[in-house]
């Protein structure tokens, strides 16, 4: 790890371009080739030859936005993780590894609550986490 | 060149818009939209004067617990907001007055 | 733009010639502009090479899963069917483009862009050879994370803005897919982290030059675990079987992509395709040696360099057949099957895993199972 | 130079996402314009040459809390309501409508830049010559050095805050059956007790 100039993210810079250059181009390559025939029943939504009812933005089942919760807490925890494992090495060749080894343990020691408890009361369990919370 | 004062007018529109929609909107989830923007906006000031005024990294530290403090604000934050939806079946903000004083209607 | 590619091409002799003298002429420093240039002229040749791959992976799926269920598989259209790809890419395009009348319009439009924008910008980090990279960032792994979690929204959206019950019921278990199986992912890259002491790809690459043994693969029992969960979960995030319940085609008509149609849903498949190489070529990075061969030959020059990018993408492509075979073979999990294969095994063994590595790197110094094993003198130093 | 251009580029990014996600009545497409607003200011710390912040803003905000606000989004039908109790407010024509976010916005603006001119002494005290080097030292080291001296308390606090935050989070949005008696409708009872009565 150098000391880097800001050209260094021009690539990435070049990548969005590109992304929504090809974007564009093969949706204005298919706009010119393709054939427009609009009206008939195929701009209904596809639901196995039957008309369709009401709208699809209805409400769902709350254990996804449970799963999402789960995984926004354990992407922070690992985000902040991810400075200290970077200096891991060096601090072990510095002779300070115990140190960091303790803090590095502690952290994932509450990761690891966290996840026990979620498993414990059945927020990991796709289908059952509604007759065990019920109990609970 | 870029200066100081170009980040504080970006952080200054995103601060207000964030103040705008959380006044101005009624759902919750809108609310919540807003709040993120204003901790953005905070974060983002942050950064910019660690480059500019102080030669060390704390603020990119305090950018970063701020995105981890939001985080954690908008996974509790909307588990209240669905579980308020459950009970009221509206997230309109002005429902959540059970625990207010009854004033004159 | 050091160690990255621009920086090879402009050490060369005529094109510091065209910046002095472009420099001379327009009056400023041309370096950063050249260099721009070429970033672009390569983003288009990586991204035309890999949209190529991908698209000589549907072939290779078809022709693969024929070899497995003895068919013979598309054998019409040039020697044994290899232009397949592009009859397929004609036909993508020249089909009509349909959007449901309920649809969202903009969601709608926007969807396979974010799908096709988070992978197309992992492209930039992804060390193909030596100096065949276009960008070495510091925080280049981590960088590769982050951006691709924007498939997951498109993803979403592509399921929502559809207004079809499918899609919806699609996109919502991709979105879940992806974001669970996110953390198995995350706790692996951190493992290698920690031994190679640096998050860019130009410093974790380089600590497994030479023989395979060196290779972080082989460097204690917790990484030899950790790639498997690594790939397993890499197949859960490019949504292929066994995992791929957000288009399971026999619950859910054809998932997130039900209405859609042309050249939309050829980008979104061409995503697809570009994405399982992309995160093949992140798992050799990190665990395979990357583009090192087993000696130095003619290290630096263009021959060389077309070397490591051979050994590169023949170690990719081992692992992209693997990603077919498993695909023809395995038959498609349940939904419950899923989560808690994520979140009950992969994830605490990740954790167990990071754990395990951490207490090697105090315990041995950080030297690997087989410099323990071949020259006893060297785990003197146990413990500091 | 190019980091002018890519200041540049994400400012006007972020601004017209701000605008767009005021202007907007669909929920939906309003997180949408979030996600413009979040990749702009990760693009903003990449000038400012903090790449591990720009990253964590791309990988927690866009990976993690935008898909979150989604999910919430679709959870609870997304509706844009009007407001129920500001009622002499309620009775202006503009309350509401697009009109209010373009009046609140710019209002809010003049104020702000009243309270920049104001404060200018303090902007004033604080500015420092820029360095003209376009060069930045990795920062991932620097801040897990900082992580885990200086501020090595707030590290581990912040985890436990993580797992009080997943705690409380999975009990509040557990699906239950139950309605909890005390936020039963009041009325609704009376009504039961008159039948009963009669």
């Amino acid at each position: 790890m150098s000391n880097q100039s800001l050209n260094a993210f021009m690539p990435i810079i070049v990548m969005m371009i590109l992304a929504a250059g090809l974007y564009g181009v093969a949706l204005l390559v298919a706009y010119i080739v393709s054939p427009r025939k609009p009206g008939g029943n195929k701009d209904l939504p596809y639901e196995c030859g039957e008309v369709p009812v009401g709208s699809a933005w209805s409400m769902f089942n709350v254990r996804f936005y449970v799963v999402g919760l789960i995984f926004i807490i354990f992407d922070v925890e690992s985000v902040l993780m991810f400075p200290v494992a970077s200096i891991f090495r060096k601090m072990n060749e510095m002779g300070e590894g115990t140190y960091i080894l303790i803090i590095f343990l502690s952290f994932i020691s509450v990761l690891l609550e966290g996840i026990a408890y979620c498993w414990k009361k059945g927020d990991l369990d796709w289908v059952k986490s509604y007759k065990r919370s019920v109990d609970n | 060149m870029i200066t100081l004062k170009a980040y504080l007018f970006i952080s200054l529109v995103l601060f207000v818009t964030g103040l705008v929609i959380m006044l101005s909107r009624k759902n919750i989830v809108a609310i919540l939209l807003g709040i993120e923007l204003i901790l953005n906006a905070a974060a983002l000031n942050f950064v910019a004067y660690s480059k500019y005024t102080a030669a060390n990294l704390d603020g990119h530290i305090f950018a970063l617990f701020i995105i981890v403090i939001a985080a954690a604000e908008a996974a509790v934050g909307l588990a209240i907001v669905i579980r308020f939806f459950q009970v009221k079946e509206s997230v309109h903000i002005d429902e959540a007055s059970d625990l207010r004083e009854e004033l004159t209607r | 733009m050091e160690n990255t590619i621009a920086g090879y091409f402009l050490s060369f002799e005529p094109l510091q010639y065209l910046v002095q003298n472009s420099s001379a002429f327009l009056g400023f420093d041309t370096t950063a502009l050249i260099g721009f240039m070429i970033f672009f002229i390569f983003g288009v040749v990586f991204l035309g090479f890999l949209a190529t791959v991908g698209g000589f992976g549907t072939f290779a799926e078809r022709k693969i899963s024929a070899d497995l269920q003895a068919r013979i598989g598309p054998n019409r259209v040039g020697p044994y069917g290899a232009f397949q790809l592009i009859a397929d890419g004609i036909k993508m395009i020249s089909k009509e483009d349909i959007m449901p009348r309920s649809a969202d319009k903009f969601l709608y439009y926007l969807a396979p862009f974010l799908s096709l924008f988070g992978v197309v910008c992992t492209i930039a980090v992804i060390p193909f050879s030596g100096n065949f990279i276009m960008a070495d960032l510091n925080v280049g792994v981590f960088y590769a994370l982050a951006i691709s979690s924007i498939v997951g929204v498109g993803i979403f959206l592509g399921g929502y803005a559809s207004n079809s019950k499918w899609s919806l019921l699609g996109g919502m278990r991709g979105a879940a897919q992806i974001i669970s199986y996110e953390i198995p992912v995350t706790l692996c890259i951190m493992m290698i982290v920690v031994l190679a002491g640096g998050i860019s790809f130009g410093k974790i690459i380089d600590q497994q030059a030479g023989m395979p043994w060196n290779w972080y693969i082989f460097h204690n029992p917790f990484t030899f675990i950790g790639f498997f969960i690594f790939f397993i979960s890499n197949l859960a995030e490019t949504n292929r079987a066994p995992f791929d319940l957000p288009e399971a085609e026999s619950e859910l008509v054809s998932g997130y992509h039900t209405e859609y149609t042309g050249i939309r849903f050829g980008l979104f498949a061409l995503a697809e395709y570009i994405e399982i190489f992309v995160v093949n070529g992140i798992a050799v990075s990190l665990f395979l040696g990357g583009y090192h061969l087993p000696f130095d030959f003619l290290e630096g020059t263009i021959p060389g360099n077309l070397l490591q990018f051979g050994t590169f993408f023949i170690k990719t492509c081992v692992l992209y057949y693997i990603v077919i075979w498993i695909r023809w073979t395995f038959p498609r999990l349940r939904v419950d099957h899923l989560m808690s294969l994520c979140w009950k095994y992969l994830t605490p063994i990740a954790i167990f895993n990071l754990v395990g590595v951490a207490i090697w790197m105090v315990a041995f110094d950080g030297h690997s199972m087989f410099d323990l094993l071949f020259s006893g003198s060297s785990h003197s130093g146990g413990g500091h | 130079m190019f980091s002018d251009i890519l200041f540049l580029s994400a400012s006007t990014l972020i601004i017209a996402s701000c605008v767009l996600m005021m202007w907007t009545k669909n929920l939906m497409h309003s997180c949408i314009y979030l996600l413009g607003v979040l990749i702009g200011v990760a693009g903003l710390y990449l000038t400012l040459g903090a790449d591990f912040v720009a990253a964590t803003q791309v990988m927690v905000y866009v990976g993690g809390v935008v898909i979150l606000m989604l999910f919430a989004i679709m959870l609870t039908g997304g509706k844009d309501y009007q407001s129920k109790t500001q009622k002499i407010l309620g009775l202006l024509p503009l309350m509401g409508s697009k009109y209010t976010f373009m009046w609140g916005t710019a209002t809010a603006m003049v104020f702000g830049f009243c309270q920049i001119y104001f404060f200018r002494h303090l902007f004033t005290a604080l500015e420092v010559q820029e360095t003209t080097s376009n060069q930045y030292a990795p920062t991932v080291e620097k801040l897990g050095e900082l992580l885990i001296t200086d501020h090595v308390v707030a590290f581990e606090i912040s985890s436990v805050l993580l797992l009080g935050a997943l705690v409380g989070a999975a009990i509040i949005a557990r699906p239950r059956k139950d309605r909890p008696a005390f936020l039963e409708p009041v009325d609704h009872h009376h009504d039961e007790h008159g039948e009963d009565h009669h």
